[in-house]
C-alpha cells in the first residue's frame, strides 16, 4: 500500500500499555506499523529549573521522583555529584548503606518493569507475584526511611536516619527468601512457549545502533556490550564487592528480559555481601552542618555518573559558588532508550510495537523530568 | 419425559395449541433463567479463583462472601450511562450486542441434557438435524463482534474487528473438521447421526477416547471462539484498548462480557457432550445432568487456568497456528475416524 | 593526545575528567576528530546560560577504552554547529537543549521542541525567564498540543 | 561477565501444561491482603506522614517556614497566650504541596512541630491547609 493509505493512529498519553504518558504516532498499513513518532513532555515539571531554586541538600525531593519507581538510585546519582561539588566527605559506613538500598532499589525498579512486561503481553498473574515482592522491599524502606517510595532517606554528607538492626533482619529475610519467589515469577516467563515466540528474534538492536544512540543499562547488554558504570566506574564500595554483569549477544526482546532477570540475581550477590561487611561508625559527617540553616557552597562544574536501573544515570552539576545550584543537567538514560524505538520498531506488527516498547522499561519521570 | 410434555399436560385444558405454545415459552424462560444463573456462577467462581491465584482474596464485601457482587455489577451497568458515539451507523451498533447474546442463550437451548431427578430434560427443541443447527447459532456471534468492532467509528474498534473476522474464520474450519469425523462415527451406529442425541445414545465408548486429536482441536477452537488470553485478539485490550468493544458502555458492554463467559460454557458444555460422554455416569437414570455439569466445570477451571498463565499470541503466528497445524491434524483425526468406522462398521 | 585543530586550553575539572575548551570555528573538526579516536558514545549535550554568552558542554565516552572527555564551547549568537550527523543520541539532546535554552543547533535533521508544544513562548531555562505569565496547554482538533496565555484556552 | 543462556528447547505443549502448574500452585497458598478497614496495616515504627504542632511549644522562629523546600509552611497569626511567642504567629502546613521531606521535623528547635504515624487524612474539605489548631489536633478530632 502506498504511503498515502496509511491509517494515522495514535496510541495516546492514556493506552493501557503506554507505561505512564507516551503517546506514539503510529502510521499503520493494516496491522503493520510503518513509522512511529514518539511525543513526550506530559509529565514534564521543568526539575531542571525547580532544582536551580532550591538549596543544595533539599534537591533530593525532585530527584527521588525522577524514577519514582527505584528512588533510591537517582538519590545516589545526585549525591555522588554534590558532594563532589560541596567537597563534603561521607563515612566508610554510609558507603555501605547507600550501596545496600541502591541495590534494593534496583531490584524494586526490575520487579516493576517484570509485572508491567507482563500486562502487556496479556499475562495477569506475574504481575501479582512480582508486587507482592516488591511489597516486601518497601517495608524495608519505609523500616529504614520513614516513607516507602519517595523516601528522600540520604542527605549531604550521609544519611538522615541510621539503618536499624530490625531493617537489616528484614533485608536478610528477603535475601534468603528472594531467590525462590524470583524462580517462580521466572518460570511463569520462561516456561512459556508463547512469550518466547512473542519475544524470541523481534526488536533486534545491534551493537552500533544501540551506541550511536547512546542507549545504555540492561539495552545495552542484550546488544552484546559489557558496559556497566558499576564497573567502568567504581563509585562508593562498588569496588569491594565481586558481582557479574549479564551480557547477552542477540539484542532481542528476549535477552532484554533475561538480562534484567540476571541483573535482579546479581543485585541480590551484593546486598547479601554488602549486610555482612557494614562497619561501625557515623552515619553523618557533622561537616555537612545537619541543621540545614547554614547553607553549604559550591563552586565549579562536576558530573558523576552512576548506573540506574534504567541505564546510565549522569548529573551534571554548575555552581558559581552561591547557595544553590547554577544549572543541574541530569543524562536520562530513559530518554536516549526511547529515542531507539522508532529504529526498533519499524515495519513490525502493533503487538511487537507494544513488545519492544515493554522492554524499554519507560519510566515518565526520568523522561520528562 | 422432559419437561416440555409436562408442562404440555399442565396446560392441555387450556386447549391443544395454546399449552403447546405455553409450555414452550415456560420452558425457554426455565432455559434462560438456568443459562443466567451459570453464568453469575461462573463469573463470581472465575473471579474468586483469579483472586486466589494471584493471592488476594476477591470479592467479599457485597453479600456474605461477596456472592451478591454479580448482582450489584450487572445493577451497575444497567445503571450506567449508554454513551454513543458520535458518528457511528445507528443500527449494527445497537443490533451487535444483541445477535451475540440471542445467539448465545438461542445456542443452550438445543444441548441435550440429561434428565434432571424427575424433571426431565431441559432440552427444548428436539429435531433431527441439532448439530448443524447448534454450528449454524455459533457462527452468528463472531459476526456480532465484527458488527460492533466496524460500526462504532474508532480506529482501534476497526483493527479489533478485523482480528475477529481473522480468529473466527481461520477456527471455524477445524471445528468443524473434527465435528465432521465423530458424525462419521456415529453414523456407524445410528442412521440419524445427525442429531446430538443420538450421537450421544450411539456411543459405547465416549468418542474423546477414540479421539484424542479431534478432543485437542476441538478444544483449542473452544478456547478461540470464547476469544480469551491465547487467542483473545478480539478483544486484546493492552493493544488496541478493548477491541471491538471499545465504544460500548453500560449494558451493552455488559452484553459483550456475558457473550465471553457464556461461550466459555458454552464451549465446556459442547466439549463435554461431544467428546466426554455428555450426562453417562454411573447412576445414569436420574443424576445424568449433574454429570454433565460437573464435566463442564472442570473444562471451565482449566480455560481458567488457561486464561490466567498464558501471553496473548501474535496475529499472523495464530492465523498460521490455525491453518497451516490445526487444520492438517484435522484432516488426520478423519482420517483416522474413518479407519475406526470401517472397522467397526464390519 | 595531538588534534588536528588548535584547541584554547586542557584542563582537569573538579571531578577529575579531562576538559578541552574550543572555539567556535573549528569545533566540528574537534568533534569529528574525537569520534575516530574512538569516543563513540556522545553520554551528553548541556547548555549553560552565562547570562551575556551561553556555554554548551558536551560529554564524550569511549566504550572500549574507557576514557571521559567534556568539550566546552562557548557562543554569543546562540548558533552552534549540530553533531546529529557523528552520534545520532544528540538528535533528542539538541532538541532539548534547543527546547530549555533556545541554543539553534545548525544542521539538525527537524529542531523542534522536545516536551514542550510549539507555540510555547520563551525558553523556561534561560535566567531571564520571565516565570510570572503562565502559558496553558490544551489540544485541538487534529489533536496536537498548542499553549495559550488565556485561561479559557486551557482546560 | 557471565553469558546469558536462553532456555533449551523442548517439546512445545509441555512448557505451557508445567507454567500453568506454577500459576495455579498459588492457589493453595494463604493470600497476603489486608483487609484494610477492618484490620489495620502493621506499619514499621519509623512511619511518618501527617504533620503535627505543640502550639504551647512553639516560639515563632519561623525556621521552618524558611526550612521547607516547597514553601507549603506560612506563618500565621493567632491570638493565643503563650508567654513564649511574643508574635503570636505559629505554621500552618498546605498538605497539596508538601512532600514530606521532614526538614522541618529536624530544624525546629523546640521540637514543636514533628511528624507522626498519622496517614488516614482523607475526607472532604475544601482546602489541604491545615490551620495551626488543626495542626495540634489528632485527624478524628479535625473531622468534628
Amino acid at each position: 500500500m502506498s504511503s498515502s493509505e496509511w491509517v494515522e493512529l495514535n496510541f495516546g498519553p492514556q493506552h493501557p500499555s503506554m507505561h505512564g504518558v507516551l503517546r506514539l504516532k503510529a502510521k499503520l498499513d493494516g496491522e503493520i506499523v510503518k513509522e512511529i513518532e514518539p511525543v513526550i513532555g506530559y509529565l514534564h515539571r521543568n526539575a531542571e529549573k525547580i532544582c536551580e531554586m532550591t538549596y543544595f541538600n533539599d534537591n533530593l525531593i525532585y530527584f527521588d521522583r525522577m524514577d519514582y519507581v527505584g528512588a533510591m538510585n537517582m538519590e545516589v546519582g545526585y549525591l555522588e555529584a554534590a558532594e563532589k561539588l560541596l567537597d563534603i566527605s561521607i563515612s566508610e559506613r554510609v558507603k555501605w548503606i547507600r550501596v545496600i538500598m541502591a541495590e534494593l532499589s534496583r531490584i524494586a525498579a526490575h520487579l516493576v518493569w517484570a509485572g508491567a512486561y507482563g500486562l502487556d503481553l496479556g499475562m495477569l498473574t506475574p504481575f501479582f507475584h512480582c508486587f507482592i515482592e516488591r511489597e516486601k522491599l518497601l517495608t524495608i524502606f519505609t523500616e529504614v526511611s520513614g516513607s516507602r517510595q519517595e523516601v528522600n532517606y540520604m542527605c549531604v554528607g550521609g544519611v538522615y536516619q541510621d539503618i536499624t538492626e530490625k531493617a537489616i533482619s528484614e533485608i536478610e529475610d528477603f535475601v534468603r527468601e528472594f531467590p525462590k519467589r524470583l524462580k517462580d515469577i521466572f518460570n511463569m516467563f520462561m516456561k512459556n512457549d508463547i512469550f518466547l515466540s512473542r519475544t524470541k528474534g523481534i526488536g533486534i538492536l545491534d551493537k552500533e545502533t544501540a551506541i550511536s544512540y547512546g542507549v545504555t543499562g540492561p539495552m545495552l547488554r542484550a546488544s552484546g556490550v559489557e558496559y556497566d558504570v558499576r564497573k567502568a566506574e567504581p563509585y562508593l564500595v562498588y569496588n569491594q564487592v565481586n558481582f557479574d554483569i549479564p551480557v547477552s549477544y542477540k539484542g532481542d526482546n528476549l535477552a532484554r528480559v533475561l538480562v534484567r532477570f540476571e541483573e535482579m540475581r546479581q543485585s541480590l550477590k551484593i546486598v547479601e555481601q554488602a549486610v555482612k561487611k557494614i562497619p561501625e561508625g557515623p552515619y553523618f559527617n557533622p561537616k555537612a552542618k545537619k541543621s540545614l540553616m547554614i547553607r553549604m557552597r559550591g563552586e565549579g562544574d562536576v558530573y558523576a555518573r552512576t548506573e540506574s536501573s534504567k541505564g546510565e544515570f549522569g548529573v551534571y552539576i554548575v555552581g558559581d559558588g552561591g547557595v544553590k545550584p547554577y544549572r543541574v543537567r541530569v543524562r536520562s538514560p530513559t530518554l536516549k532508550n526511547l529515542s531507539v524505538l522508532p529504529e526498533l520498531a519499524k515495519d513490525v506488527m502493533i503487538a511487537d510495537m507494544i513488545a519492544i516498547s515493554g522492554t524499554l522499561d519507560l519510566v515518565f519521570g526520568e523522561i520528562d523530568r | 419425559m422432559n419437561i416440555l410434555l409436562r408442562l404440555q399436560e399442565l396446560f392441555s385444558p387450556l386447549g391443544h395449541l395454546v399449552s403447546y405454545i405455553l409450555a414452550y415459552i415456560f420452558e425457554s424462560l426455565f432455559l434462560v433463567i438456568f443459562v443466567t444463573i451459570s453464568l453469575i456462577v461462573m463469573i463470581y467462581v472465575f473471579r474468586k479463583y483469579m483472586a486466589r491465584v494471584q493471592q488476594r482474596i476477591g470479592p467479599n464485601r457485597v453479600g456474605k462472601f461477596g456472592l451478591l457482587q454479580l448482582i450489584a455489577d450487572a445493577l451497575k451497568l444497567v445503571g450506567k450511562e449508554n454513551i454513543l458515539p458520535r458518528n457511528r451507523d445507528d443500527l449494527p451498533y445497537k443490533l451487535a450486542p444483541a445477535m451475540v447474546f440471542v445467539s448465545l442463550v438461542l445456542a443452550f437451548t438445543i444441548l441435550p441434557y440429561g434428565d434432571f431427578f424427575y424433571l426431565g430434560s431441559f432440552t427444548v427443541t428436539h429435531s433431527e438435524v441439532t448439530i448443524i443447527l447448534l454450528f449454524g447459532i455459533i457462527a452468528i456471534m463472531p459476526i456480532g463482534e465484527v458488527l460492533a468492532g466496524i460500526s462504532s467509528a474508532n480506529k482501534y474498534a476497526l483493527l479489533g474487528a478485523l482480528r475477529a473476522v481473522a480468529k473466527d474464520v481461520s477456527f471455524e474450519i477445524p471445528m468443524m473438521l473434527s465435528v465432521l469425523a465423530i458424525v462419521m462415527m456415529a453414523s456407524a451406529r445410528t442412521p440419524s447421526s445427525l442429531s446430538l442425541e443420538s450421537i450421544l445414545s450411539s456411543e459405547f465408548l465416549p468418542y474423546g477416547i477414540l479421539e484424542p486429536i479431534g478432543l485437542f482441536v476441538f478444544f483449542i477452537s473452544m478456547v478461540a471462539r470464547a476469544s480469551y488470553t491465547p487467542f483473545d485478539l478480539g478483544e486484546s485490550d493492552s493493544e488496541l484498548v478493548s477491541g471491538h468493544s471499545t465504544e460500548y458502555s453500560g449494558m451493552r458492554f455488559g452484553m459483550f462480557y456475558m457473550g465471553m463467559f457464556g461461550s466459555i460454557f458454552l464451549g465446556s458444555l459442547i466439549v463435554s457432550i461431544l467428546y466426554l460422554g455428555g450426562p453417562s455416569g454411573p447412576l445414569e437414570s436420574s443424576l445424568g445432568f449433574i454429570w454433565l455439569i460437573i464435566k463442564a466445570a472442570i473444562l471451565v477451571l482449566i480455560s481458567f487456568t488457561v486464561w490466567l498463565s498464558m501471553p496473548r499470541i501474535r496475529i499472523d503466528k495464530f492465523i498460521n497456528f490455525g491453518w497451516k497445524y490445526l487444520i492438517p491434524i484435522a484432516m488426520i483425526n478423519l482420517i483416522l475416524a474413518g479407519i475406526i468406522t470401517l472397522g467397526w462398521g464390519l | 593526545m595531538n588534534y588536528t585543530v588548535q584547541v584554547m586550553g586542557e584542563s582537569v575539572g573538579k571531578d577529575g575528567r579531562k576538559i578541552i575548551k574550543v572555539t567556535k570555528e573549528n569545533f566540528l573538526d574537534l568533534m569529528k576528530d574525537l569520534r575516530n579516536h574512538g569516543f563513540d558514545h556522545l553520554s551528553l549535550v548541556t547548555g549553560v546560560d552565562r547570562k551575556d554568552f551561553m556555554e554548551v558542554v558536551y560529554h564524550l565516552h569511549s566504550m572500549n577504552t574507557n576514557e571521559y572527555v567534556v568539550v566546552k564551547v562557548e557562543t554569543r549568537d546562540y548558533k552552534i554547529p549540530s553533531v546529529t550527523g557523528i552520534w545520532k543520541s544528540a538528535d533528542w539532546d539538541e532538541r532539548e537543549q534547543y527546547d530549555m535554552l533556545g541554543i539553534i543547533f545548525e544542521g539538525h535533521p527537524n529542531l523542534k521542541r522536545l516536551f514542550l508544544p510549539e507555540s510555547w513562548v520563551g525558553h523556561p531555562l534561560r535566567k531571564n525567564y520571565d516565570m510570572k505569565k503562565t502559558q496553558y496547554i490544551n489540544m485541538d482538533e487534529e489533536g496536537n498540543d498548542y499553549a495559550t496565555f488565556d485561561e479559557r484556552g486551557g482546560w | 561477565m557471565i553469558e546469558v543462556k536462553e532456555p533449551k528447547k523442548r517439546i512445545p505443549v509441555v512448557g505451557l501444561i508445567s507454567g500453568m502448574l506454577t500459576v495455579s500452585k498459588y492457589m493453595f497458598k494463604k493470600p497476603v491482603t489486608v483487609q484494610y478497614p477492618e484490620q489495620k496495616p502493621d506499619l514499621p515504627d519509623r512511619f511518618r506522614f501527617r504533620i503535627f504542632l505543640k502550639l504551647d511549644d512553639c516560639v515563632g522562629c519561623t525556621l521552618c517556614e524558611q526550612v521547607c523546600p516547597n514553601h507549603s509552611i506560612n506563618m500565621q497569626k493567632v491570638d493565643r497566650e503563650n508567654p513564649r511567642n511574643k508574635r503570636k504567629i505559629y505554621p500552618d502546613v498546605n498538605f497539596g504541596t508538601c512532600t514530606v521531606c521532614r526538614n522541618c521535623q529536624e530544624i525546629c528547635p523546640t521540637e514543636a512541630i514533628y511528624l507522626d504515624k498519622e496517614f488516614e487524612t482523607a475526607r472532604t474539605r475544601n482546602s489541604f491547609t491545615y490551620s495551626p489548631e488543626e495542626l495540634a489536633l489528632k485527624e478524628n478530632e479535625v473531622i468534628k
